[in-house]
């Protein structure tokens, strides 16, 4: 039910603003750039250490030390630059990158996120995630409404230890486009197809529903 | 011009014992210093800490290291794509500390630059900041965190010169030029050794003050973790 | 890519108030944005804080906005060579805070690095770290110094691009690169303006990130303040 | 009486040895660079961004974008780089350089030095020394014996405001070398034809003084 991936990755992308320096996270964060309008200026930052990232190589051309923070290899396009760890990071704490999309296991009413660690399991580690979200001002999480069991992934509080507290502002599920605001999530967008109440009924947080709520362009 | 070249990799890490700390630089498998890594497996020294961002993978990398029970402890921020280091860390042989990847890397500028400790957002109400000193700023909530301590950093460039100085390639710089002078003696391996004055001086990533000792570094395989491309069309 | 050319030093200062905190690139003469003072002080624009290594000589650099007794403050580690400073300062007509070189760019860095505060051995035992909390870190005591506020930097680079991207020649880069970002609006003037793409990605000292506005200046005078020659043999 | 400013610099050059990174103050200091010995590799820094300092240009060839921290215009050798401040300091606070030389007010026998300013008068500013001298492990300091006024530079306590505390290792005046130790300044050299109680006489501080000590080389 509701949109595919490559769909979610689609609306996303209308977040995207001219002008904006964005860092997109690995998995649907990293379809948005397929996405984004090409008669504005955008670019994407990788936060080991590279801005103004193009599309992957052609075949042959790829360049073992030039990849993107998923370990892919990559391209440049003019006017981009490589720099070290810790200048990255420095435009990430220093808010210069204007937008950050990236995936989740939970987001809680009050924009808590938890993404990097399931207790009993192996955890793999954070990365750049904390230091993305606890910076950032304008964060977009990209993911599915429920987890594989069903369960609601929008909860009144988050059940898995935090990536970040009270920093997400925007969730993009496969059902629903929805803000975090101080009474809860505000259901601004229905995928086509999909009711309030099919919304509902996946959301264990509190929902905050207006009277009409339009249907997402994709 | 002070000379820090050394003839070989077996003078380059000489010097390291059982036990010590050390930084690696690379992000994945991109910008590791793969000679000193194959030299540290040679000498088989043991119960190490390793500073890496991340933990190489089954067969090449830091994983050669942990194939051969080398490394007690891992200060990481990613440290997936690596089956026996998943072995090793559930059977608890392996000590893992993870942390903010911004946090690995200020730790380390902060460890070169001389800063005992800085404040930074990331891993606030989180259990990274469990134990921690917290504080607000400006009403904005950060984690004291401190500088590394650690006995070598083994580092690699792409172009060096004999004094030392050292010049990076796309994103094979990453956690290379911040753990350069972080650690009691800074190793580092290049593609390509120049004599002093080859450099632009505009041009230096990090000076050779940071350096004690550089070498050129023998058949790189720089393996491509996630090879992705796109077909001519 | 993301333009931030502008066509002129007018259109690059727009939004300069009465009152604001500026910060200036520039170690004595070397490396100040020239244009930009210039156009500060056609602008008459008053009360301004300025953070700048230095304040200048008497005809040029922040001497011309001295003259015109524009500046309220002046936040700087060295303010000698300047008759005017030293009759405003004394008359307590300008108000000036001294502090450490090294403390002054830290400042700017972790303004420009999101870092609210740091620790540095500068200024311990001294009257600079009076009113200021200080600790000890291995045996070692320390000054709590934080990230400064500003709301144009104004900055001198030697090439730019369309992008934002800059790169400094010599000893005028100083405190150049850590003052972009630093501030709300960051302002560059470079001796040459190139397109997009002209620059070597990996020779960039300063992605455009850090840049909201850059133009090309004119005229630049570059004085050197001490010719120190010596003969051909 | 004693040596000339050029002699104290020929004097501590000595102390300059093979490998050594080196930072040179203004006034006496910089004339240190004339007289280390060339079969020695040393590398000097200056504070504005510059490592690999060579002399001064030749006429006509001096570069306003070439200077050091005494805004001097100089040339580099093979092996110089140029960097930004944060970095400078980073070299200077993370102890990378071995040796800083500079030159000072007043230097009490626990090792505080006062070079920056005098209450009442014009103060210029601090400019890098805090820095520097709260970093160095290894920090000589050139100045006279006595101030204008023929009165001990050397005390038991600084009476003007401190630029570091417990920080001077060496001290190379006109009259004599000192170590600052536990009990205060140690004689080790006198300069030719000066005696101990001619450096008795303009030390205030506790003067440690061993049977024969012998006249400086230079």
């Amino acid at each position: 039910m509701g949109l595919s991936k490559e769909q979610i990755a689609q609306r996303i992308a209308k977040e995207v603003k001219d002008g904006y320096y964005v860092n997109l996270g690995i998995g649907i964060p990293t379809l948005v750039a397929n996405y984004v309008r090409d008669d504005i200026s955008v670019e994407f930052q990788s936060e080991n250490g590279v801005l103004g990232m193009g599309p992957f190589p052609f075949e042959g051309e790829e360049d073992a030390d030039i990849i993107n923070a998923g370990k892919q290899t990559i391209t440049t396009l003019p006017g981009a630059s490589f720099f070290d760890s810790a200048l990255s990071f420095g435009m990430i704490r220093g808010q210069h990158v204007d937008l950050t999309i990236l995936g989740a296991m939970e987001v809680a009413q009050n924009g808590d996120i938890a993404n990097w660690k399931i207790p009993g399991k192996m955890v793999k580690g954070m990365g750049g995630a904390m230091d993305l979200v606890s910076s950032a001002e304008n964060i977009i999480v990209a993911m599915m409404h429920t987890n594989r069991a069903g369960e609601s992934k929008l909860l009144r509080e988050c059940s898995l230890p935090l990536t970040g507290v009270g920093c997400v502002k925007k969730i993009v599920t496969n059902l629903a486009v929805l803000e975090v605001t101080r009474e809860g999530f505000l259901l601004l967008e229905r995928a086509p197809g999909v009711s309030v109440d099919d919304i509902k009924a996946v959301t264990e947080g509190n929902l905050l529903v207006s009277d009409e709520v339009p249907e997402m362009q994709v | 011009m002070i000379n820090k070249k050394v003839k070989s990799v077996t003078e380059a890490v000489n010097g390291v014992k059982d036990g010590m700390t050390f930084m690696l630089g690379g992000f994945g498998l991109c910008g590791i210093p793969e000679n000193c890594i194959q030299q540290l497996v040679k000498l088989n020294i043991k119960d190490l800490t390793c500073i890496s961002n991340n933990a190489g993978v089954d067969d090449f990398g830091l994983g050669l290291l942990l194939q051969k029970h080398q490394i007690r402890k891992m200060i990481s921020s990613y440290v997936g794509e690596n089956d026996e280091f998943e072995r090793q860390m559930l059977s608890r042989e392996l000590d893992v500390e993870l942390i903010p990847q911004g946090t690995l890397a200020e730790r380390c500028r902060a460890a070169q630059a001389g800063i005992p400790a800085f404040y930074t957002p990331a891993g606030y109400g989180t259990e990274v900041a469990d134990g921690k000193e917290t504080r607000e700023f400006n009403g904005k909530h950060y984690v004291l965190e401190h500088a590394f301590k650690a006995d070598f950093a083994f580092v690699k460039a792409w172009k060096g010169d004999e004094a030392g100085n050292i010049i990076f390639k796309g994103t094979a710089r990453n956690f290379n030029p911040v753990m350069c002078g972080a650690a009691k003696t800074t190793v580092v391996e290049v593609e390509e050794l120049v004599p002093a004055g080859s450099l632009e001086p505009n041009q230096i990533h990090v000076p050779g003050i940071f350096v004690q000792r550089i070498f050129e570094g023998a058949k790189y395989e720089k393996r491509i973790e996630q090879r992705t491309v796109r077909k001519k069309s």
